[in-house]
């Protein structure tokens, strides 16, 4: 019909499609599986970084560490207030959060067991994540590309942040070099493959691409990470843990050594370090702040009445 | 002139409410009633943070030496801090050590009565001979106010919302009380300050406080508690058992690597 | 009547009194007043040395704090017993301490803030109630006076090893030995105050000690275990925070400083410094064990259900 | 033979577990639900302090040097300790940091887990080839019994008590199974140790944990867990987010006196 074809005619020009614009629902869904799924991330997100704020060891580190994570849940709020743009409550998203329907990113499974993780986090999980990123900044659903190009800015703070942290760390004392090499040969997998199965794999890609939410592959992203990480982890004076790494002259890019697909889909699965803590952390959060939610709600009703006895 | 010493002892008096205040706001990260109030939270935290931080650059710098921020928030045991008994206590309110949940009502009321002491105590501190600490008051003041605007607004939405949110907020009000009695008991060290015109006559800001107190709690139906004799002497470093465990916690990664620098 | 005469001359001839017996009212009231007192002191003082089991810095410290502990829990156990003989059930005991009706040894509103404390509480407050309970070993009533035989054997041997505790900081480093003196000096006053109201003031005393329930004045008691306490002081090198005490030759006694007797009240009355804290705890406790208790009840009626339906 | 550092760092595998369960359970001293128990934890969690302090002295002994009990349970971070990651869960249950109300049915249920596993293991153990830990593993194997006797009335309590306490011990049972599965999946130490007569072969003590288990579920009318794919890592010092908070707890005193004999 008219309304497809005026819709497809937007996608193929480059226009935004903006919330009163008439949408595919497999459109609608897809966006709101997609955009909700990132606004958990950052909630999510915020248990393994907020987990170190009471032990910072500086108060410079506090402050910038509490900064960071407060603004990981502003994230989280653009990022739900983008969804709900598409017709779906908070209630009914956090919701699906909470009964375990809606995925968050796996990464946010692993633990920050200690404070070069703060580093690594922001360096490679917050790089890792803006390589995804960035391409959405130009997705076709207009609220979704805004709020995509406020949060990468954010982002790219955050990773800056972050690898001056790891910098830090190896200039350092030696305990404080082996805590970030430490540190890094935990994250570098789980963090290389955050950019998901490789595109042969990849369920959602072929259609997101044609509808303009996704622009890169998986594989081509993960590699642009990988040629961009190496330099500045040798910078750092740290190893990364593949022996398969190295410079490839003829591609113009490195080689990386196979990928444990099977801890991957473990950890999506429900199984990895930290899936059933994370998850519990947030339902009990929930439960516990049920009596504020409703005295709020209570609160606000007994005003509009006695504002319209007034009246 | 009040002597370096004791100018040094007064600031950190000063910078060690907020950061211990802090700490406890902080510890809500991601665990808060609603996503909204984890973000508020977490900014008067670091609003906080940096109160006490200013403060305890401007103290280092009086002290000399290797005096420094990390220096008076790491390397100090219990009886060197500072702080107010009540901003030491867990969120999860009155009681002795134990995990316990936390409770929202708790932390709200407390912030509350913290803040509205705050914008008492920086308005006139920002008129402090230290020219210095004069500064650090007016911008703390500016956060002061918007500390307690929020924290008012859940006090009333907790006492005029339901019978459990009213129960709870009362409970806290009763619970937090006895503990501000300390904030308004001079003793040698508040004297000296405010005779020097460092600091303030602090049972002068009793009133005043107890009018905006008793406003709140009027607004929230909640009953204002009966005066106790109870005084607890954090600020004289004779604190409860709970300090403890959070300076194990809060100075447990510096303590352990003294020579580092992060 | 006959009664009273055989109660009277019991007493007299120095003759237990036991459950079966009759006694006065006032005798009975008094005793369940006093020996719940007791109980509950033991419950509530597991709060502040429970507070620094997970603490303890060695773990052979580590294991002595823990059952000690765990004897202090003991002896609410016998006390508890011993309460129930004279009629009265440990829920009411129990529920007596949570309504704040029922009064636990005031010592115990003190908080236990550094390592040394756990030295000063066995040294110095099991020191006194030692004081306060070998002439109740003696007590006119049987169940109570064979209790206190056995808790003042154990609380005699947490006495020597709180000192040994202190002994061992005190010949330790310079910062252990100031933790010790830093203790000595926050807990002397408290403990001194813990005999009670000088003789005079004392309420209860004429009756409870013609009843043969207690034996020797608050204020003798005092005398007593200051005379004690000195020289173990002295031999540990730390200094008593009172400038008024010295040797009377005449008396045959050390003199003392005034007691701030306001100090004792106001604690006593509730606002000591952890009056509130204590009781919410005990009444948290019992709250979140509320669930245990009904559970254990329900499986107990089941099991005899089902015992009676196999018979 | 295996040599001497591997050796020793089997029996630190062993030590670390008793430890921080013996933390956790010495959390609830003055928290318990009723006296008595308060008793029983206390005495089971000073039973399991004396096997990891028996532990400790014989791996010290083998190691040499300036190692002893204490070094090995305040000097080591994180990443040094290599007890179960079960252990060091808090008594609230399976969540990430933050202080929550201790639950009764997740220290029973997880005291019945461990001592059923230990039985197993102790049994074995004392007829190790090292006649130090065969001696150590007689002495705690009657503790085992006793620890397993306990745990279970109780879980059968809850378990065919009240709703509310059925819903507690199937939520514990459920949270805990997939944190068991480390206990025997072995990797190289273990079969180092059992094929030099040391250790035990570690999977095989599942068949008869459990048939133990299941009958313990079964007369506590609870479901037994579906197997999950989880496994932690804890024996091999890879932790959860909670180690570090105990450790720095436990490790504050000491490690703030380092010269210090107390």
């Amino acid at each position: 019909p008219a309304r497809q074809q005026a819709f497809d005619s937007a996608i193929e020009a480059g226009r935004k499609i903006e919330p009163q614009d008439w949408m595919p629902e497999a459109y609608r869904r897809t966006l709101v599986r997609q955009i909700s799924q990132h606004a958990h991330s950052e909630v999510v997100g915020m248990l393994p970084e907020g987990n170190w704020i009471t032990r910072a060891p500086s108060l410079r580190r506090k402050a910038i560490l509490l900064a960071k994570v407060q603004d990981e849940g502003g994230h989280g709020l653009y990022l739900y207030s983008a969804a709900e743009t598409l017709g779906v409550s908070r209630d009914e998203l956090v919701e699906a959060l909470l009964s375990g329907k809606a995925k968050y990113s796996s990464i946010f499974n692993y633990p920050a067991l200690g404070w070069a993780d703060m580093g690594c986090i922001g360096w490679l999980v917050d790089g890792a994540a803006i390589m995804n990123q960035i391409p959405l900044c130009r997705c076709s659903y207009g609220p979704y590309a805004r709020a995509m190009i406020r949060i990468c800015k954010e982002e790219s703070f955050h990773q800056r942040q972050g690898y001056e942290l790891m910098l830090a760390l190896c200039r350092g004392t030696a305990a404080q070099k082996a805590m970030a090499q430490e540190a890094l040969d935990r994250w570098w997998w789980p963090v290389v493959m955050m950019f998901g199965p490789s595109d042969a794999e990849s369920v959602h890609s072929a259609q997101t691409m044609k509808w303009g939410i996704k622009r890169i592959s998986n594989d081509d992203l993960r590699q642009k990470f990988i040629d961009a990480t190496v330099p500045q982890a040798e910078l750092l004076g740290l190893e990364i843990p593949d022996p398969h790494l190295k410079w490839n002259a003829e591609r113009g890019h490195y080689d990386h050594g196979p990928i444990d697909w099977s801890e991957f889909w473990r950890v999506v699965d429900g199984d990895g370090p930290c899936n059933r803590e994370r998850l519990e952390t947030r339902r009990r959060a929930h439960a516990n702040g049920a009596w504020v939610r409703e005295a709020a709600l209570a609160h606000a009703r007994k005003r509009a009445r006695r504002a319209r006895q007034a009246a | 002139m009040i002597p370096r010493e004791r100018h040094v002892e007064y600031l950190l008096r000063l910078a060690d409410s907020p950061l211990v205040l802090s700490h406890r706001l902080s510890e809500w990260c991601g665990h808060g009633p609603v996503l909204e109030e984890d973000l508020a939270l977490a900014n008067i935290a670091l609003d906080l943070l940096g109160q006490a931080r200013l403060l305890y650059q401007h103290a280092a710098a009086l002290a000399g030496g290797d005096a420094s921020e990390d220096r008076y928030a790491y390397f100090r045991g219990v009886p060197e801090f500072r702080n107010f008994t009540m901003l030491e206590l867990p969120n999860s309110g009155v009681a002795s050590a134990g995990a316990a949940d936390p409770d929202y009502a708790f932390t709200i009321v407390r912030n509350a009565m913290y803040s509205a002491w705050a914008l008492e105590l920086w308005e006139r501190l920002s008129r402090s001979a230290d020219a210095g600490l004069a500064a650090i008051a007016a911008k703390s003041l500016k956060e002061a106010r918007y500390h307690l605007e929020h924290a008012s607004d859940w006090t009333i939405r907790f006492g005029d919302g339901t019978d459990a949110s009213h129960a709870r907020a009362q409970r806290a009000l009763d619970s937090l009380a006895p503990y501000a009695n300390e904030w308004f008991a001079a003793d040698a060290l508040d004297d000296e300050a405010a005779a020097s015109g460092l600091g303030v006559d602090c049972a002068a800001l009793r009133g005043p406080w107890l009018v905006r107190m008793r406003a709140l709690a009027e607004e929230a139906t909640l009953r204002w508690p009966e005066d106790s004799a109870f005084l607890s002497t954090g600020k004289r470093g004779l604190h409860g058992e709970h300090l403890g465990y959070l300076l194990a916690e809060m100075q447990s990664l510096a303590r352990a690597h003294p020579e580092a620098t992060w």
